[in-house]
Order: structure tokens, then sequence, then C-alpha cells
């Protein structure tokens, strides 16, 4: 009977993703939703390196703002269709993370989070002064929308608001099969383990550098692909889109939706998307607000909304969140397991 | 697209509502406050005397933040949850260029007050106005004027690197160097504090005049700090730079500075020493430039919606209002008469003022 | 001099003390045995106030510890050499020697109890100025039992002291232990090298899985035929 | 000979740590490595494992020189090791400790994970089914949904020495298997060691319990300060004054 | 030439800004192992406070200076109780939000307190132009070079020397070891926090004239300073003075001789470089790690 329940709660929330442009919403929040699905490929991008690697990142927005300039270019200045377009700016997005990753992953805790930083910050002012490719501070505008696919009996556009919630939905879909797929294989555990401990992991076997490498140009690479589908939706970008205050809004997301699980990223940025449009007929307490409940949450919630959902047992959760656990919240020693960092082997 | 249309709009009675997107919060809260009170004086003079044919204003506000993704949701919002009948903003021309997009597929019109980058009303969108100068406008204004009255030939120009700090920064180096000047350009961020280096370059330069393309807070820091360096050179500064605000916090290093302005509270145009009474006595303090722009585009507004027919649904009152915006011509205004060209552009002639004592001169256009 | 009253301990829902009385005199040396997860580690946490007991009462010279933060236990003249070793890695010998000593107040004698660390352990003062991060498990070890010396203490707590020592540094440890409880120091010891430790104590207590199962002095213990089975090997 | 090291010296600054060993491990043999404290027994192990690069010297393995090779290569060579301070991956199961321990005897590619094709479900199978095996065979199947950080000491140092041999390795180091564990325990471990050398594993093991080590090895190496003094049989060792007077004490 | 020197004193002058700020944080990290994002808004309300007193209440500066820190070392052991504390234990992205959120939280109030308008600052030093072999400066950026050097020595001798700051650098690396040891890690956490927002106090009252005071001040910083502070390896004071002023010098002589449109990529560029050379910051003393 209580599995029913859940079943049903589980089932009609499915339906109800399907079928929203359908259920006479204002086209307000079909907005809302289709921005809340890019920000979910963002927070899932960041999961794989942070979640999973323990390698907190600063540089998606940066990667975010590559794939979706390398799109938006491609298609304006070599005419390129977006569906040829969209996968060069993933490829982009993924190569210059590989370029990067390779010497910065070998930085621990902090330091790599602040190279990421600064990496992100290289990133703007590239975008920002490079005026004779990016067109600099005045951003690119009249990005077309991604072309009509003709399937013989019928054509798909995507130019309209349900159709790019369509689109991106898909593509979400379509990303969460191969995400958990990945995950929940031998990849996912040699990420979780270099997370628990680095040293153990590589004398088990597991090439530090190449899984590294792998995670952070997966995330960049699930982010450039946010900055394709972001171009060719809303059609206009310029650099400051892509600031660390996005790459930190990713980071909120990930981290009050629960990381290290794959329900939490998209939990989180459907609630914080949602949040952050509702509260601005706060207006100046807008901020205020936000910044105490960011506080406020993680100090209450510290393995984020995911967690909430696993405590209370929600059938949802479990059939997302698979066979993985969230992420530990406490540092507290385990016994006679000491700081991997300093200790004796 | 799919937005029901509900007849709120077309009734005779209920008020007419309209979106005014600005910068409430982050980095330029201060003038998106301008804009809010220009609005608000605006809508109660509108409303206190009629309104629009017996129909009320009631303005929605908005919030960017000066983010262009926010600022498209809140035009997604304004448009298709609240229906306005057209929208005033952005105060950025990177939220104005990304919300463009809609207004052309949702075939709203839209004011656009204050935001100067060219494209615009360059990109072929029909449903925006612009009852501002933009970049090059403003610039040839400027330079004009340093060509005409002064023998200042060798130039420094220090930007802001932003849409807004390098056009005007581009337009006024091409001006430069058309007119066989020489010229040298350097730049800073927004919440950039310390331009030592950069100054130091410039001190080194030995130019006649160093114009300043930015907002007040970096400009006030930068003529300080040109004092400081013992640089002596003709300043000029484009539009924040002519601001009572400005002055407040440039400790005096503003001296002599010379400036665009769109406005002016001691302008004679008699509607500006009108709306600087209104504005003082509902607010407490002197218009900028910034409000008097958006007030003079509510009265645009008011007064293309005055020339239309009673409309029944929402669709085609945006798009009839579109058509008599388009038909504005010699329209008089605070900032002076409004005709907008083919593109929505209007042509404005800025003021050129020059500090002196915490006091502004007009030094152009004399009278 | 300490005595422990049906003390009980949990951790989260783990119940890891069930209720334990223990007595130490002044001038003894007690020893506590017991299998991996007894529950020995956990007593020595709550009389220094890591863990805080969910029942019962623990008094030390007659005052009920129980709820006391371990600086203040510490203070009292109760020094817990931990399991783990627990050096400051990213400070020197020296250093972490000099945290032992934190709640001395004639720090005019410290040179004297430096000497006397190093006398007992000589390779420690060979390398005096290296980060303790970086020593061998066993120089760790040994300075994390230098490092609780040097605070003087009226009780010593000491969790496996021996682990990962040589062999004839484990016999030095135990006449260490000797050396310092004939000085007048209080010792509650725990060892899996039964024997040895029985050899040097008093008396001894028997743990498992979070009861005293057996206790009386050591001797007695030693010949006890469930002890010598389950924990001297034989 | 399974594994040579060559005149293997490691500099810390100033302070030698291992100074110009040389030591032979033959197939099959269980080879005890002891000394005092800081004589630089665990940077041997660090060494030949791949985690410090020595400053001079070779660590052959089946012939060919594994020393400042990258540990996940040595340890796919066939080489795989415990540590003195327990390092499991602390919030994974008991299950997933030993599958991230048999890493890189996986025969997917990525793709086979992204997609699950049907040769990652294949390979999937076969390990499973081999660390079952694995815990049936050391009793700890029960444990195998068991958090690793909620293991009692001494189960936490089996399921290392588990973890490694899931790699099917050819040599195994254990690094004080024996630490923290009381007489009787001990024992236990003893057997379990047997058990590993009889699965044709070769075992070279540092430990300062004398009487596992005298009972085990077959061969002894004995180092002090940095240096190897002495290497032979128990018995030999037992009674060579040198180790007596640096290591074991007079009884 | 005459370049190159002013170029110098500049860069040497915008380092010790950034030392400055970089000392409070890499201290409260060093020592609380909390990366504290809100530490630019500690500079920020030390600035404000400073202003009030300097400004609105006319004292002289040096006592305004003072007041601030003292002011200011208050609020520091309000937040060690009310953030600091909770998240002590939390996991190290959680705390990394958490101040987040009271970083955003304090901005947006002073926005809402202060007004989002920039306030000038001036002080009986700021009026005071030195010019020497054709190199100009103003007496208030030649004070905060020289007070910053002062504390710095003071801090460090605190840190590496004296018994409490070893007890402050033992709770860092082992909390339970240093509560066997006696230490009581509260009190050392609250004295961390205290010092860390008087030197936040110190950095904005002596800067704030320099530059002008504001809300978002913190915010334009603090990316700079983080970089200041790895670059000098985290907790790691002597450090982060050397990479503030090596930052600094670089940042003056690529605006200078460069460009000024890539003058912020240099510091980062400077910042991903020495890090690929040496992981542990420039001057940290990390070698070998041991395994
Ligand atoms: N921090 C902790 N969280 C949860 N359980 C714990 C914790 N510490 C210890 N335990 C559990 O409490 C029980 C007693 O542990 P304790 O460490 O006191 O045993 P011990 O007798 O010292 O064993 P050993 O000989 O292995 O050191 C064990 O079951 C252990 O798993
Ligand atoms: N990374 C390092 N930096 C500096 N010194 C080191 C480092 N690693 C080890 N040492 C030193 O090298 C020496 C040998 O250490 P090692 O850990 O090999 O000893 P060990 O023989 O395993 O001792 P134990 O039996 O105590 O574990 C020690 O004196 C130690 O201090
Ligand atoms: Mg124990
Ligand atoms: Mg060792």
């Amino acid at each position: 009977m209580y599995k029913t329940v859940k079943r049903t709660v589980a089932g009609s929330a499915v339906i109800t993703v399907l079928a929203l442009p359908y259920l006479g919403i204002k086209t307000y929040y079909l907005h809302i939703a289709i921005l809340s699905l890019i920000n979910a490929l963002l927070a899932l991008g960041l999961n794989v390196i942070a979640g999973y690697t323990g390698q907190l990142s600063l540089a998606q927005a940066a990667f975010f703002g590559i794939g979706s300039y390398t799109t938006a270019l491609l298609m304006l200045q070599q005419k390129i269709s977006f569906w040829l377009a969209a996968p060069l700016g993933i490829a982009c997005a993924t190569l210059i993370a590989i370029l990067i990753g390779i010497p910065t992953l070998r930085l621990k805790g902090p330091y790599f989070v602040i190279s990421t930083l600064g990496f992100g910050e290289i990133v703007r002012l590239i975008l920002l002064n490079w005026e004779s490719v990016t067109r600099g501070p005045n951003g690119l505008p009249g990005i077309p929308a991604p072309d009509p696919i003709s399937l013989g009996f019928t054509v798909l556009a995507f130019d309209t608001k349900v159709a790019a919630y369509y689109l991106n939905l898909t593509v979400l879909l379509l990303v969460l099969v191969v995400y958990s797929n990945t995950i929940n294989s031998r990849v996912g555990r040699a990420l979780r383990a270099i997370r628990n401990d680095q040293i153990a992991a590589e004398v088990m076997g597991i090439n530090l550098t190449f899984y590294k490498v792998l995670a952070f140009a997966g995330g960049a690479a699930l982010s450039g692909l946010a900055g394709a589908l972001y171009a060719g939706y809303i059609r206009f970008i310029s650099p400051d889109t892509f600031t660390l205050g996005e790459a930190i809004n990713i980071l909120v997301m990930m981290v009050l939706g629960g990381m290290g699980t794959i329900i939490g990223p998209i939990l989180g940025s459907v609630i914080i998307t949602y949040l952050l449009e509702t509260m601005r007929i706060l207006a100046d307490y807008r901020l205020i607000i936000y910044g105490l409940l960011m506080f406020i949450i993680i100090l209450y919630l510290p393995s984020g909304f995911a967690g909430l959902l696993t405590a209370t047992g929600e059938k949802i959760g479990k059939f997302f969140v698979a066979s993985e656990k969230p992420a530990p919240v406490c540092r507290g020693s385990a016994k006679e397991i000491s700081e991997p960092v300093e200790s004796e082997v | 697209a799919g937005c029901g249309s509900s007849a709120s709009q077309g009734t005779k009675t209920a008020p007419i509502k309209f979106g005014v997107i600005g910068p409430y919060t982050g980095p330029n809260a201060k003038p998106g406050q301008s804009m809010k009170q220009g609005v608000l004086l605006a809508v109660e003079e509108i409303n206190k005397a009629g309104g629009i044919k017996g129909r009320m204003l009631e303005p929605i506000f908005e919030d960017d933040a000066s983010v262009p993704a926010q600022s498209v949701s809140a035009t997604e919002k304004l448009i298709t949850k609240d229906e306005v009948a057209f929208l005033i903003g952005t105060f950025n021309s990177s939220t104005t260029l990304a919300d463009m997009k809609i207004i052309d597929r949702e075939k709203v019109p839209m004011l656009v007050p204050i935001a100067v980058a060219i494209e615009i009303t360059e990109s072929g969108n029909k449903w925006v106005f612009r009852n501002c100068a933009t970049n090059p406008m403003q610039a040839t204004q400027l330079m004009t004027y340093i060509f005409n009255n002064t023998k200042q030939r060798k130039f420094a120009i220090i930007h802001e690197n932003t849409d807004y700090g390098k056009g005007l920064a581009t337009a006024s180096a091409a001006f430069i160097k058309e007119k066989g000047g020489e010229v040298i350009t350097e730049t800073y961020s927004i919440g950039d504090t310390d331009f030592y280096a950069q100054l130091t370059k410039v001190k080194n330069y030995e130019p006649d005049a160093i114009i300043i393309c930015g907002n007040l807070s970096e400009g006030s820091q930068i003529t300080r700090q040109i004092k400081e360096l013992g640089i002596k050179a003709q300043l000029y500064g484009y539009g924040g730079l002519s601001s009572y605000d400005y002055n407040n916090i440039a400790g005096g290093s503003n001296e002599g500075l010379i400036a665009t302005s769109y406005f002016e509270s001691n302008s004679p145009n008699p509607l500006a020493q009108n709306f600087v009474k209104a504005y003082k006595a509902k607010f407490g303090v002197d218009p900028d430039m910034f409000a008097a722009a958006i007030y003079e585009a509510v009265y645009i507004a008011k007064a293309a919606m005055e020339k239309m027919s009673d409309q029944k649904d929402i669709a085609s009152f945006r798009s009839e209002l579109r058509n008599a915006l388009a038909a504005t011509k010699d329209l008089p205004g605070v900032q002076g008469p409004t005709t907008f060209d083919s593109k929505g552009q209007a042509v404005k002639q800025v003021m050129i003022v020059q500090w002196h004592n915490g006091q502004k001169k007009i030094l152009f256009p004399t009278n | 001099m300490l005595s422990i009253n049906n003390l009980s301990v949990h951790y989260g829902k783990i119940w890891a003390l069930k209720g334990i009385d223990m007595e130490i005199s002044q001038g003894e040396i007690v020893c506590l045995i017991g299998a991996n997860g007894a529950g020995k580690t956990t007593t020595l946490r709550t009389i220094s106030g890591l863990v805080k007991p969910t029942d019962g009462t623990i008094r030390y010279k007659g005052m009920s510890i129980g709820n006391l933060e371990p600086p203040d236990i510490v203070r009292h003249g109760i020094s817990h050499c931990p399991e783990g070793r627990q050096v400051f890695p990213r400070m020197t010998v020296m250093e972490n020697l000099e945290m032992g000593a934190y709640t001395r107040k004639d720090r005019h004698k410290l040179t004297e109890d430096y000497q006397r660390v190093f006398d007992y352990f000589p390779i420690l003062a060979e390398r005096r100025w290296q980060l303790a991060g970086t020593l061998s498990g066993g120089e760790q070890q040994m300075l994390a039992i230098g490092r609780a010396l040097m605070s003087r203490p009226q009780l010593l707590l000491l969790d496996e002291p021996s682990l990962g020592l040589a062999p004839f540094l484990m016999e030095k440890i135990f006449e260490i232990i000797q050396m310092i409880n004939k000085e007048g120091v209080t010792i509650l010891l725990i060892e899996q090298n039964a024997y040895q430790a029985l050899t040097i104590a008093h008396r001894g207590y028997v743990m498992e899985t979070g009861y005293i199962s057996l206790s009386g002095s050591a001797k007695d213990l030693l010949h006890n035929e469930h002890v010598k089975k389950a924990y001297l090997g034989e | 000979m399974l594994l040579e090291c060559v005149n293997l010296t490691m500099k810390f600054g100033g302070l030698t740590a291992v100074d110009h060993v040389n030591l032979k491990v033959q197939a099959g043999d269980i080879i005890g490595l002891i000394g005092p404290n800081g004589s630089g027994k665990t940077t041997i192990f660090n060494i030949i494992s791949g985690l410090y690069k020595p400053t001079t010297g070779q660590v052959l393995f089946e012939g060919s020189d594994i020393a400042r090779r990258r540990p996940d290569f040595i340890t796919k060579a066939g080489v795989a090791r415990t540590f003195q301070n327990i390092r499991l991956f602390a919030d994974m199961t008991v299950w997933e400790n030993i599958q991230v321990g048999r890493h890189c005897r996986y025969r997917q590619v990525l793709w086979d994970d992204m997609f699950h094709t049907s040769r990652q479900a294949a390979e999937e199978r076969y390990a499973n089914q081999y660390i079952y095996e694995l815990l049936v065979l050391f009793r700890m199947d029960h444990l195998k949904d068991e958090i690793a950080k909620n293991l009692p000491y001494g189960l936490q140092r089996k399921l290392e020495i588990i973890r490694a041999l899931a790699s099917e390795p050819k040599l195994v180091l254990l690094d004080e298997p024996a630490a923290g564990m009381n007489p009787h325990e001990t024992k236990d471990l003893m057997d379990f060691i047997l058990k590993i050398r009889d699965m044709g594993i070769t075992i070279l093991v540092v430990e300062h319990d004398m009487k596992l080590v005298m009972n085990l090895c077959n061969r002894i190496a004995v180092l002090n300060y940095g240096k190897k003094i002495a290497e032979g049989s128990p018995r030999d060792i037992q009674s060579n004054e040198e180790v007596i007077k640096a290591y074991l004490g007079k009884r | 030439m005459q370049e190159l020197v002013q170029q110098i004193v500049n860069g040497l002058v915008l380092g010790s800004t950034y030392a400055l700020i970089a000392l409070g944080l890499t201290m409260i990290y060093g020592i609380l192992g909390i990366v504290n994002w809100a530490h630019g808004e500690l500079y920020m309300l030390g600035a404000f406070i400073g202003f009030y007193l300097v400004v609105s209440l006319k004292l002289p500066f040096i006592i305004g200076l003072m007041g601030a820190m003292g002011i200011m070392a208050l609020f520091g052991l309000m937040m060690e109780r009310l953030v600091f504390r909770p998240l002590r234990d939390a996991h190290e992205m959680n705390m990394i939000i958490g101040t987040l959120g009271i970083s955003i939280f304090l901005m947006n109030a002073a926005i809402v307190i202060f007004s989002p308008n920039p306030l000038r600052f001036p002080t009986e030093f700021s009026n005071t132009y030195l010019s020497f072999l054709g190199i100009s400066i103003t007496l208030q950026r030649l004070l905060v070079f020289f007070i910053t050097i002062g504390l710095i020595i003071v801090f460090n001798y605190i840190i590496q020397k004296t018994t409490i700051g070893k007890a402050m650098r033992a709770c860092e690396q082992n909390q339970d070891a240093a509560k066997l040891m006696g230490i009581n890690i509260n009190n050392i956490s609250l004295i961390t926090c205290a010092i860390g927002a008087a030197l936040a106090a110190a950095a904005g009252t002596l800067v704030g004239p320099i530059f002008l005071v504001s809300p978002q001040m913190g915010l334009a910083v603090i990316s700079k300073v983080f970089a200041v502070v790895i670059l000098g390896g985290l907790g790691n004071v002597a450090g982060a003075i050397w990479a503030a002023f090596t930052l600094g010098l670089a940042e003056s002589l690529a605006a200078g001789f460069l460009s000024s449109y890539y003058k912020d990529v240099i510091a980062f560029i400077i910042l991903i470089i020495v890090l690929v050379f040496r992981p542990q910051g420039l001057f940290s003393s990390h070698s070998v790690e041991k395994v």
C-alpha cells in the first residue's frame, strides 16, 4: 500500500514534467522551467568533478561560456547549423578542460579551487577583451534558434518555448541515462575512491591524472552543452553571464541540492532557479534573505535537498539516487582512519 | 505565443500595465533607483490628470541586477505573466540587447531611455524606440566641441571595460584619429580602485587632455588619482561625471572637468523646470539624468497611447502602440524634442558642462 | 583516585559502553584488555572528556568530571596519550612537545622535561626539528608518549603505547611506564600485548563488547584460563 | 627473481632514510623486513609501490625497472600493498572497496561504462564472482554491505589485505598487518597470510611482532638507519648479535 | 626609468593593500581551516566603521583606526559564535556555501543600510602630496605601506613564536589532540576570529581613504586576495605577504608596460603558472609529502 502511494507520487511527478507545457501554465513559468533544465546540466557537470571526485571547480561558468560562445560564433560567422555547432562547442569546452586540467588537477583543496577561479576570470577577460572575435562587452546578439529538423512526416521547429522545453528536456534525459550509467560503474567507483583517499586510490591502480581529467572534462562537456543550449534559447550572450557569480550559483545548486547524488543537482537547480525568480519581488531584500537562507539550509540540511528526500524515505528520491549514497558531510575522524594528507603509510 | 489573451487590457476602465526593467539591485542600484522614481513621478502626474482616456497607468517594476539572463527572465515575466502593454528599460545595453529577442517574438514595444549601445537601434528590431543619444552621437558631440573650441590634439582615453565605456572610447578615438589627433587608450574593470598603473603611463605620455569614459564611482577615483599623481591635463568625461553624486565623492578633483550631460536641472526648458520642481517636492532631491530620461519616456508612451483608438485585446493594443510610437514627431520633453527615425532612434542633443567649485556651468548649448 | 560508575556511552545508535564500573587508586598501574571494538578506547576518551557519557558518573579525586571539557580535565592532572598517535603533523617535534606542556605554569622547568623525553627516546632528539607528519610510524608513537608526559600528569591514560614499536623499544616502554609509576603517577593502560601489560600492572580489567567481563589482580588474570585463551594466545 | 631492489637510496633533505639497500624476493617466498623504528621499511614499500621516487637505485620487477613509475602502473604490473596507517575508502562499502581494489583488472573501456554494453555486464559479472569468492575464502562475506569506516580495527586491516588481493597481484607488501591486534587475532592473521601464499602470491611483510615474523617468513632482512645489516633465515637472524643489539633487545 | 620607479612604488602600495586583507583571511584559514568568503565583507564593514569614526565623529585617524579594529574584533567574536562555530565540523564545500551565504547577506544588508552609493573617506593625511625625484604619492598611501609592514611583523611573531600562536596552529592540525593538550579550542577560535576581523577592519580603514567606501568594496577585491593567499601558501602568513607584493608589482608593471586590458589576467596567469610548478604555493616550505 505504502509502496503504491510512493509509486503514484513518482509517477505523477514524471507525468507533470513530461506534460508541463500543456498544463495551462503561463509561458513565463515555462521559461523558468527551461532555465532550470539548463542549470541542471551545469550543476550535474560540477557534480562530476566536485561531488564525486571531491575537487571543487569554480571554472564551470567559464566552460559554460566557452561552449556558448563557440556555438554562437560558429552559427553567426560560419553559418553552421546548431546541430553541428553545438557538438563543436562541447568539444571546444572539453578540449580546453583537458589542457587546463592536466597541470592544475594535481593541486589540492583550496589551491585547486582558487586556480579554477583564476581560470574562470581569465576566460571572462578574454571574452571581454578579444573584441575582434567576441565583440567584447557588446556580446553577441541575433543568434539563430536551432534549425528545424525534418522527420519526413513532420518538421520539428525549435523557435517556440514549448519546443525549446522539449528539446532541453530530451537532452537532459539522455544525459541522465549516460550519466547514471557512468556513475554506477567502475568509473564512478574510481572517482569516489579518489575523493576518499587519493593515495590509496592510486595504489589500487587508478590513474589519478586520467580519472581526474576525465571528470573535469566530463563536467566541462556538460557545461559546454548547457552553453550551447543556452545560446540557442536566449539567443543573446555576453560576458556578463559567465562570471564568478554564475560559477557560485552553480555551486549553490549542486550543494544545496545534494552533491554526490544524481537527483540532488537537478532538485537544486529547479528549486534555486525558481526561488531566485520568485524572490525578485523582494527587491533589495532578496539577496539578504537568499544569503541567509543559504547559510541556514546548509547548516540544517548538510546533505542538501536530496538528503531530505532520502531521509524521509521518499521513493522518488531512492528511484533516482539508486545505489549511491550522498557525499559524507562530517569530517569526524573515523576510527583509525587518519587524515589522508599527512599521515604515515 | 501561448499566452491566453485575457481581455483585461482591452476593457475601457482597466489600468494600462507597463513593465519597467532596471537594475534595482546590484552594482547599478543607484541609477536604478532614479529610474524607479522618474517613472513613479510621471505615472502619478498622468493618473492625477485623468490617466489616458480615463485609464490609469500601472507600472510593474522588475529587477535585472544588470545581468542579461535575469533581464530576460524579467521580460518574460512581464510579457507573459503580467501581460503588460509595453516595456521601458533597461539600464545596461547588454540587458537591453538580450531582451530585444523577446520583444520581437512577443511583439511588444519597448522604450529605451538610457542604454546607449548603437546596435540597439541598428539591428533592425522594429519594436524598440530610444529617446537618448547613442554612444557615437554623444562622443561626436563632445569631440566636436573640443576640436572647435580648444587646441588640444593629444589625448589619453581611459575607459571602463563594458559595452558602455568601450563604445564611448571607440567612438572618441575614431573621431580623434580622423581629425589627425593622437590618442592612447587605457582600460579598467568595474570595481577597480587603483588606477595608478594606468595613470602613470598616461602621465608619461603627457597628453593635452584625458577623456574618462566610465561611471561615477571609478571616475571619481580616477580624477582623484590624476590629481595625486600631479598630472596636468584638461579632463573630460561622459554622462555620469556630470552628476552631483560624482561631485560629492570626487573631493574637489573634478575642478575644471568638462562633461556631457543629457539633462541639467537648471536647464531653461520649461518642461524641465516643472519636472525638477515636482521631483524635488516628491523625493527631496534633484533629479539626475536617468530620472529625467525615463520620465520623458513615460510621457512619450502617453502621447502615443492618446493617439490610439480603443483596443479590444492586448496583442492589437501592443501593435498599434508600436505604430503610434513610430509616428512620434517633435514631441516636447524634458530632454528636448523627440522624433523617432525609421530605426526608432531619436536624435538627441547633449549638453556640455564644466565643474567649478562644485557647481556646473553650461558650456553648450550657449544661449 | 578515579572511580567510574555505571558508565554508558552511545555513538549515535551504537551502544559502545553498556554500564561499566571501574576503580583506580592512587599510585596504581591498571591495565585494560579486550578484543578489537570492545570499547577500551571509548572508555579512555570518555574519561578525558572527548566523548560525553550518556549515563553514569566519573569521579576524579572525589569530584565529578563527567561533564567537563577536555581542557579542564587536563588542567586537573589527567593526561591522555590517544590511539593513533594524533601528533600535530605540521609542527616540529619540539613544538609538539611544547604543546604537551601547554597547561604548565612552571615554564622554566621545561628544559628538564624535554631532556627526559629525549633520554627515553634518543631518536626523537635526532629528529627534533623535523615536522612530526614526516616521522615514521614508530617515531610518531614515541612523540605521542613523550608529549603526554610533558604535562607532568597525576593520572596518565595510555592507549596502546607499544603499537608499531620495535621489540626492544616495546620492552623499554614497559620499563618507562614502571618508572613513571614509581615517581607517583597513576596509570591506566590499554594494551594488546596483554602478557607484558599484566606483568607490570597491579590490577586489570577485561572488556568484552561494552562490558567489563572480568577484573582482578594482574596476577590472577595472568593465570585465568579464559584470559590465557582469548588474550594471551596460548 | 620476482623482485630485486638494487642499491636503493632515498634521501629526504639531509636525512638518508634508505641507504644502498639490496633485496631479492623469489616467487613463492614470504620475506620479512624488520628493523627499528625509522629504519626505512615503510620508505622501501613506498618506493616499490611508486609513491616515492628513489634518489638512486633500481627496483626490478620480473626483470624490468619499475622504480619511478606511477603507482597505478606498478599495481597493474602485479604489486599490491597495504598501509601502516589504514587507508580504506572510508565512505564506501566493503564490497565497493574491493571493487576499487580490482580496478586495474577490468577490461571494459569508458565507452562500455557509459552505455552499459554487454562487455561491461560480462566483466562486472566475472569480477563480482571473483570478489565474492575472495570474501568467502576470508570469511568476510557477511559484511559486504558494511561501510568501511564502521568496521572494527582488526577487520579494517583484513579488508585492506583483501582489497590488495583483488588486483590479482603477484607480490603483496604488508606493512605491519598485526599492529593493534591481540595475540589471538594475530594467530588468525597468520593463517590468513598462509592462505594468501597458497594462492601463489609472494609476500613481503614489515612487522614488529616477532612471533609472526619468525613463524611465517622463510627469509628475513634487517634494516638499521636505512642500511641492510643482516639477511637470512629466522634462526640466523634471531642469533645475529648485531640484530639483537639494534633491534630485538635481549630477552 | 622614472616611470619604472613610479610603477614599482605603485605596485608596493597596491601590494600592501592586498597584504592587509590577505593577512586576516589566511590567518582564519590557517587556524580554523575555514576558507572565509565573507572576509571581504568584514573589510567593508571595517571601512564603514572607520568612516563613521573619522568622518562623522571627527576622531583623529589613528584613533579611528584602533576604534574600528576594536569594534570589528567584537563583531568577529559574534561571527565566531553564529557562523564559524556551527560550520567548524562541516564538509569543506558546505563551509564555502555557508560563508558565501553570509557574504551575500552582509553585502546586501550593507546596501540597504548604507545605500549603494560610494562614500569618500577624507582623512588628515589624504591631502598631503609627497613628491620626490618625479615620483608622487600621498601620505595616506605611504601610511598604508608602513602600517602594513608593522602589522605583519607583529602578527607573524604572534603566530610563529608565541605559545598562543602555536596553540592556534595545533587546533587547526588536530582538534582532538589539541583538546587533550589542555587547549580550549573555543577560546582559540574566538581569539582567531577577533584578530582576523580586526585585521580586516584595519585594512578597510587604511585602504578606504585611498579609494572609496562602498558596500561592494569587499566583493571587488576578494578574488584577488584569494589569489594572493593561495600564491603564498594557505595559512602561511609570511607567504601571503610576499605574494601580495609580488602580485601588486606584477599588476602595476603589466598595466604600465604591457596592456591594462590584461592587467587582471596577469594576476591569475601568474597564480596558475606558479601553482603548476609549486603546488603548495610560492612560499610554502612543504617538500615531499610523507605518505
Ligand atoms: N566515532 C565512532 N562512531 C561510531 N562508532 C564508533 C566510533 N568509535 C568507536 N565506535 C564503535 O564503538 C565500539 C567500541 O570502539 P573502541 O574504539 O572503544 O574499541 P577498542 O576496544 O578500543 O578497540 P581496538 O582494540 O580496535 O582499539 C566499536 O564497535 C566501534 O566500532
Ligand atoms: N617525507 C618524508 N620527509 C622527511 N623524512 C621522512 C619522510 N618520510 C620518511 N622520513 C624519515 O625517514 C625515516 C624512515 O621512515 P620509515 O617510515 O621508512 O620508517 P619505518 O622503518 O617504516 O619505521 P616504523 O617501524 O616506525 O614504521 C624516518 O626517520 C622518517 O622520519
Ligand atoms: Mg582502541
Ligand atoms: Mg613504517
